[in-house]
């Protein structure tokens, strides 16, 4: 027979001042099974711990029960004790008498009291079904996918790459660099974004480790952690990237002009087009939904010029495969559309722009040679007008949540609006000046005194046009007037959101999303760059809103997880997953639909012991299993168990009230 | 100078949150409200500070303001406050509050929104409808302004702008017990 | 023919006439017939609510129950002010059925209220129910050459929540109207700032301060009129103009027209019935631009400079 | 108090039975390890208090729950059951909530065919930070079953000495 200890916590005064813990410990006293039980004031400290070790070898118990607050606080703590005790790690079961009884019935210790010997009961109950489990090892592929080649993702991968290990980097568009790439000067120190970003670009293409594939989206992933299976879309470029040298002779004839993104649709480029002079790789692609040759089959001027012979109207979308045993995810960020600030007249102010169009304009490389100009008469500004907050903080007409860098960019642009244009005059509407970071406040105090910048503590209400300029209205809270500012240029600080597809994306790497659309991390605090998938990692902005050192930071950390991952030739995992048994499962392969990971697949058994004859049965892999379930409630036959949570535990359980 | 933490609970703030229906908690102080509202310049505090000192509890200072006298009911500020509240309805709130436990801000310009609303008020009882001129002429005389718009009325009477009489409703009894309805239901509540 | 319960409201009668009987002309010929409440009283305007909060809602109910009782689902309001008082306790009523029980129990005689009815302003109902096109074609003398600044004020389109009709900040319905009567709507800015509304009375520095912006505004933008569709507005940024223009040594000369004014002519009804001898401000000067041909501007305003593509090669 | 036993198919079992004074229901919570238990904890450490009535077990996912045990709970222990899972689009397993909610409804319209009030077996969506929403529907639980009745006289006490 069973021989169960019982250890019930006070958890200082957390427990023991609404349930009454000693007649708990009488109660489970009566229960047959009950070989030992005891109380003690910290259950998860070491003494409490010893407690467990000694009563285990004294008493020669057979499972566990700690009464204590929840599993998923302290369950691996106890599952350590019981394994320096020489005893199966699985024979614990957590009775969760805090966070179910004592915090939640604090007016009531009668009932508190007797709901957590009911509890109690329940555990024993489950624990003495409870069977000896084991660490499953399964091999790995040592290869990371990074998603996305901002910032972010280029720093993962030539972290990863540079500790031996390879790494394939996809990036959605022509070239990696994502916003950065975009940045004039950055803040807190003004260095210039290009000048430290291109060089790791150009790491990047030439790492022998890295496999660079531009142009190009994840599709499907498959597997699990250290055995994923990713299948890739390369999107026709019409460019043979392979013999195509980057001389530039195609886009410089070729007639037809597009809206130039990398520039916020400012100046224009070509339908065969490289995003930047910069790009990596320095290779052009065609974008088909422009080009005339593509559309109507008339043009092909490009290909008449190419001397290299590379273009070639005829490609199409390719699918790749690659087996690969960690991602990390850096899909970055989105600028969130002011329209609906109606009453500062998005869209029908052209002297209203957005801080990236601003960013592009003060650019050396920019599309205005590096001065700011308004858009409506191409004059240059001398009042602009720097709003923040807008979109974030605002519940009511966009985000909820601060988005972080727009405090320092703004900060920084004034900079650059003073050393662009000498004579202007910055004017910023804030509610705060969230300058938290290592130099930042120093950074914003230098700005504020170097540029004169006038600092109004409101939001604006309202602008309007007098002429051709822009009235800007707002309360200044520190005076306490409703002041207006008569601005030849308003910037608006818009609010970084989340990759418009990463819902899309999360679903199908099998991860959660947060209701913002940001992908969400294991813990917030200790689990930063995790994802609730094992072998699933995030970095930069895509996780949520942040610089460009903190991205750096992230990135690097996703790379010693990978690393970490990767360190042994085969990796632990959790014993609670199924098992089909051969006897039971008539082959109906119900289980094999409902499995979301697809760890359930076909096998062929002899009908009966020697025979000849075959039949089907299900087979689970163990090493994709993730333990959910579903397979073991849908099977009719009762052939699957789910270890850790077998029929005869959760009865148990039930009938043990 | 207010001092603060003497008084305990803050009953103004769950007053106005209940009456309201809004959260003046709520609030960051963003000011935007204040930009907006057209008559902001008029009041002794603006909504902003109105809401700052709801949330310091100054029961009596707003009471005495004019603010909730001076608001018009535009709803333009809260159409814009990032926060979604209804600052209009905890304007009213704080009014109907100040009207219930019968705190009288008793500077000209209330007075004289405080007697037209109720002149208007009593035209609606009186007859069912406004009486436009009667209006008029009954608050200039209770504000004790007698010729305040004179020189409008001749021209405006003249382009029969305003009506000489109105037709009272037919069921004007239904409409005087509305009233005496309306007046217990505000009495119990 | 369309039926539509109409509620005139109490200025139908008086300040706003004008606007009362070209609605009526208007709705003739777009073939709708208007069924008054019967026995109908004030909404309560901007005063009932200001006072208490019962009387607030039961006012506008015993409107809402009585229209109830006709058989037309649609309940048209002229009076911006009127509209806004009866579409609130509309919502909150449906919204609330406890409280439009507690508030039920001052409508005696006229029956249970049932939120049977909707209710629109006459411009949200010339917009969504008959629409641009049949508006348009039943334009007999366009009035091209005629710029108006539309003037919304607070109280159709806010709160947004309550009205769900158009928008609380740049609103376009009334400015399409009158593009499809042939006048061209300017850009304006302050469609929906106060004009001080009910402030008319007992706060006229107020009222003349912020009527008077609209109308600066209003000229800003090169209107020669400005269009309303609230008789508050109208009496404000009419009545008070002569004031606004002495305080402020400006002359303005910006006649108020109500939309059904225009609607009206230009669907060639005769000038005399038109009411405009009940405008304050002439309406002779502003009307007389129609069919004048625009001057094209002088100087085409160049578009920004951008560095063209080629040159970034390197 | 005495509380008349309404279902139908218990009162053709034990047609006699009465609730005891103060009787209290049992509500069996079975709950998926990562939203709703980690809603419920929260609910915990928030401190935010509900009705001691529900016990709960604890599966890896809603999916987890089969059939006979809610079956096994209203026959033994529990006078009704509540199972709670993820929100649709949030599982942890991807798409197991899906069929957890789809096994749900079927079995309910099964045992509301045989008799039970549909109120006894409930469903619900609590995510890992919806504390607040785990005790009111708790609450709602609670009390609807209080509503309905007991469905034993007594506890099987399986385990004691
Ligand atoms: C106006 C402005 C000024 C700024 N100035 C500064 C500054 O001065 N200093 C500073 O520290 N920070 C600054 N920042 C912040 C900085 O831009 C970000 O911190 C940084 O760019 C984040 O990098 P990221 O890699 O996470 O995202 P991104 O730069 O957005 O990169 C994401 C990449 O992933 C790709 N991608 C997206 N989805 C997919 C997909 N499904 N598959 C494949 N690829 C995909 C994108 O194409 C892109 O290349 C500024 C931001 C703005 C808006
Ligand atoms: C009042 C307060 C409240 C906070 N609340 C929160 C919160 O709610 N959430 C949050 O996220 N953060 C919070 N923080 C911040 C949090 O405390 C820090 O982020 C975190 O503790 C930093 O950890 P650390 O390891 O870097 O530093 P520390 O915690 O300071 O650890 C440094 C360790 O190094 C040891 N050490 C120092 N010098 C030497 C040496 N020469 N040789 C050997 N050992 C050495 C020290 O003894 C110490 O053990 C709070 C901070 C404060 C002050
Ligand atoms: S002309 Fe040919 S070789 Fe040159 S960039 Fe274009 S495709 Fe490449
Ligand atoms: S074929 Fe297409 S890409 Fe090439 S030059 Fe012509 S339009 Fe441009
Ligand atoms: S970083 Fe600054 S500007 Fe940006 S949302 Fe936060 S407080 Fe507003
Ligand atoms: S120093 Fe601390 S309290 Fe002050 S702004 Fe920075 S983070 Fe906030
Ligand atoms: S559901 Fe059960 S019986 Fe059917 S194939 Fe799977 S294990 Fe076998
Ligand atoms: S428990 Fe079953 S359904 Fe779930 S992952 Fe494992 S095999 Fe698939
Ligand atoms: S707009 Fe709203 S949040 Fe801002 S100060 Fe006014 S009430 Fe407060
Ligand atoms: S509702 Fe009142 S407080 Fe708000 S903007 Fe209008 S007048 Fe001002």
């Amino acid at each position: 027979m069973a021989r169960v200890g019982v250890f019930v916590c006070f958890c200082g005064a957390n427990i023991a001042d609404y349930v009454d813990v000693p007649q708990v410990v009488e109660e489970v006293k009566r229960i047959r099974e009950v070989k030992f039980a005891t109380e003690y004031k910290y259950m998860c400290s070491d003494p409490g711990q010893g407690m467990i070790r000694d009563a285990i070898v004294q008493h020669k118990l057979t499972s566990i029960v700690v009464a204590a607050c929840s599993p998923r606080m302290h369950e691996k703590t106890f599952r350590k004790a019981l394994s320096d005790a020489g005893m199966n790690p699985y024979l614990l079961e957590v009775a969760n008498i805090r966070e179910h009884s004592s915090w939640v019935h604090q007016k009531d210790k009668k009932a508190a009291t007797s709901k957590a010997m009911d509890l109690c009961r329940m555990a024993v109950a489950k624990s003495i079904a409870n069977e000896q489990l084991h660490e499953i090892s399964v091999p790995v592929t040592k290869r990371a996918l990074v998603i996305g080649g901002g910032i972010a993702g280029i720093q993962a991968a030539l972290d990863i790459a540079d500790a031996r290990i390879p790494v394939v980097l996809v990036e959605r568009s022509p070239s990696i660099g994502g916003k950065m790439a975009q940045l004039d000067e950055t803040f807190p120190t003004l260095d210039c974004a290009q000048c430290i970003l291109t060089p790791k670009m150009v790491d990047v293409a030439s790492h022998p480790y890295i496999e660079l594939i531009p142009y190009s989206e994840v599709i499907e992933l498959q597997g699990f952690v250290g055995n994923y299976k990713v299948k890739i879309r390369k999107k026709a470029s019409y460019v043979n990237f392979k013999t195509c040298t980057g001389c530039g002779a195609c886009w410089q004839k070729c007639p037809v002009k597009v809206p130039n993104e990398y520039n916020m649709g400012i100046d224009k480029r070509k339908a065969i087009y490289t995003p930047f002079p910069q790009a990596v790789p320095n290779k052009p692609v065609i974008d088909a939904e422009h080009c005339t040759m593509l559309l109507k089959g008339k043009c092909g001027i490009c290909a008449k010029v190419c001397e290299k012979g590379s273009i070639d109207y005829t490609m199409q979308d390719e699918i790749i495969e690659r087996e690969i045993g960690a991602v990390v995810v850096a899909t970055g960020y989105d600028m969130w559309d002011p329209a609906p600030y109606e009453e500062y007249g998005v869209g029908r102010f052209k002297d209203i722009i957005t801080s990236l169009e601003f960013e592009r304009m003060v650019s050396a490389n920019g599309p205005t040679n590096g001065v700011p100009v308004r858009p409506s008469d191409g004059k240059v500004p001398k009042n602009v007008v720097f709003i923040k907050c807008v979109g974030s903080r605002d519940e009511a007409k966009g985000i909820e949540y601060c988005s972080k860098i727009c405090c320092m960019y703004t900060t920084k642009h004034t900079i650059l609006l003073h050393h662009k244009v000498h004579d202007s005059h910055a004017y910023v509407f804030y509610m705060d000046i969230r300058a938290a970071g290592k130099g930042y406040e120093e950074f914003v105090k230098k700005a504020q005194v170097d540029t004169g910048t006038t600092y109004l503590r409101g939001r604006v209400s309202k602008i309007y046009r007098k002429g051709d300029k822009l009235m800007v209205r707002g309360e200044d809270a520190q005076i306490g007037q409703v002041v207006e500012v008569e601005a030849d240029l308003v910037v608006l600080a818009t609010a970084v959101s989340a990759p418009k597809d990463n819902p899309e994306l999360a679903r199908m790497l099998g991860i959660s999303y947060d209701k913002y659309g940001y992908l969400s991390e294991a813990h917030p605090k200790l689990r930063p760059v995790e994802t609730a998938k094992a072998g699933i990692f995030l970095a930069g902005c895509t996780q949520a809103p942040k610089d460009i050192p903190e991205t750096v930071s992230q990135a690097s950390a996703c790379a010693a997880k990978v690393c970490g991952l990767f360190a042994g030739d085969t990796m632990k995992k959790d014993p609670m997953v199924s098992t089909i048994s051969n006897e039971y499962c008539s082959g109906c392969q119900n289980c094999v639909k409902v499995c979301p990971y697809g760890a359930i697949v076909t096998d062929e058994v002899p009908i009966g012991y020697g025979s000849k004859e075959l039949r089907t049965v299900a087979k689970i892999n163990e090493g994709v299993c993730q333990g959910c379930g579903s397979c073991v409630a849908i099977c009719r036959s009762t052939a699957i168990t789910l270890a850790g949570f077998t029929d005869p535990q959760i009865i148990n359980e039930i009938v043990s009230i | 100078m207010i001092t603060l933490g003497s008084q305990g609970k803050n009953t103004f703030l769950e007053d106005v949150n209940v009456k309201s229906g809004a959260n003046v908690l709520e609030c960051y102080q963003c000011g935007k409200c204040v930009g907006t509202c057209p008559v902001s310049q008029y009041m002794d505090f603006p909504p902003r500070e109105i809401m700052q000192m709801i949330k310091l509890g100054l029961r009596n200072e707003c009471y005495m303001a004019n603010s909730h006298w001076f608001c018009l009911t535009c709803s333009a500020c809260s159409g814009r406050c990032p926060r979604e509240i209804d600052i209009p309805a905890v304007m009213e709130a704080v009014r109907h509050l100040a009207i219930d436990e019968n705190y009288i801000n008793d500077s000209k310009k209330v007075r004289e929104i405080r007697k037209f609303h109720e002149i208007f008020l009593d035209m609606i009882k009186r007859y069912g409808r406004n009486y436009e001129l009667r209006m008029m002429a009954e608050f200039n005389i209770r504000t004790r302004n007698l010729f305040k718009d004179m020189h409008l009325a001749p021209k405006a009477l003249l382009k029969g702008k305003i009506p000489l009489g109105v037709k009272p409703l037919k069921s004007a009894k239904a409409i005087k017990r509305m009233f005496a309805i309306a007046e217990k239901l505000e009495k119990n509540k | 023919m369309k039926k539509l319960t109409y509620f005139p409201g109490c200025s139908a009668h008086g300040t706003s006439e004008e606007f009362d009987s070209t609605l009526k002309l208007v709705l003739k010929t777009l073939d709708v017939e208007l069924e008054d409440i019967p026995d109908w009283n004030c909404c309560g305007a901007t005063s009932a609510h200001v006072m208490t909060e019962n009387l607030a809602y039961a006012l506008p109910m015993r409107n809402l129950v009585l229209a109830e009782k006709l058989e037309n689902t649609t309940m048209g309001i002229a009076c911006a002010s009127c509209y806004q008082r009866m579409k609130v306790t509309k919502v909150h009523m449906d919204e609330n059925p406890e409280l439009a029980k507690r508030i039920n129990t001052t409508v005696v005689e006229e029956g249970t209220y049932q939120g049977k009815v909707d209710v629109k302003s006459m411009l949200q109902y010339a917009y969504e129910d008959i629409g641009l096109d049949i508006i348009k074609s039943k334009v007999t003398k366009p009035l091209n050459g005629l710029k108006v600044a539309c003037y919304y004020g607070c109280l159709l389109t806010r709160p947004k929540n309550i009205t769900k009709f158009d928008s609380p900040e740049y609103p376009v319905s009334m400015d399409q109207i009158c593009e499809a009567l042939g006048a061209t709507a300017t850009e304006f800015d302050y469609k929906t700032e106060c004009c001080g509304a009910s402030f008319s009375i007992s706060n006229t520095e107020v009222v003349e301060n912020l009527s008077g912006q609209i109308l600066a505004m209003a000229k800003e933008s090169g209107a020669h009129a400005i269009v309303v569709a609230c008789p508050l507005c109208q009496s404000n940024l009419d009545m008070r103009q002569p004031d606004i223009e002495k305080k402020q040594g400006i002359k303005y000369d910006i006649p108020i027209f109500y939309f059904t004014q225009l609607m009206a002519l230009a669907f060639g009804y005769p000038i005399d019935q038109l009411k405009f001898p009940k405008h304050i401000v002439p309406v002779e000067g502003a009307l007389a631009n129609i069919g004048k041909v625009e001057p094209v501007p002088e100087k085409v305003k160049k578009p920004i400079k951008a560095v063209e593509a080629e040159s970034e090669v390197k | 108090m005495e509380t008349e036993v309404k279902d139908q198919l218990v009162s053709i079992e034990k047609p006699q039975l009465i609730a005891p004074p103060n009787w209290e229901p049992v509500i069996m919570g079975i709950l998926c390890n990562w939203c709703s238990y980690a809603g419920s904890d929260l609910t915990g450490t928030s401190r935010i208090q509900y009705p001691p009535n529900i016990r709960i077990i604890r599966v890896p996912c809603s999916s987890r729950v089969d059939p006979w045990f809610l079956i096994k709970s209203l026959q033994t222990t529990a006078d009704g059951v509540l199972v709670s899972g993820c929100h649709p689009g949030d599982c942890h397993y991807i798409s197991g909530n899906y069929y957890a909610r789809r096994r749900f409804l079927v079995t309910k319209k099964l045992l509301n065919f045989v008799g039970f009030h549909e109120d006894r077996i409930q469903f619900s969506w609590v995510s890992a930070a919806e504390g607040p929403k785990f005790a009111k529907v708790v609450n709602k639980v609670t009390e609807d079953i209080k509503k309905l009745g007991p469905l034993h006289l007594y506890k099987k006490e399986n385990f004691e000495k």
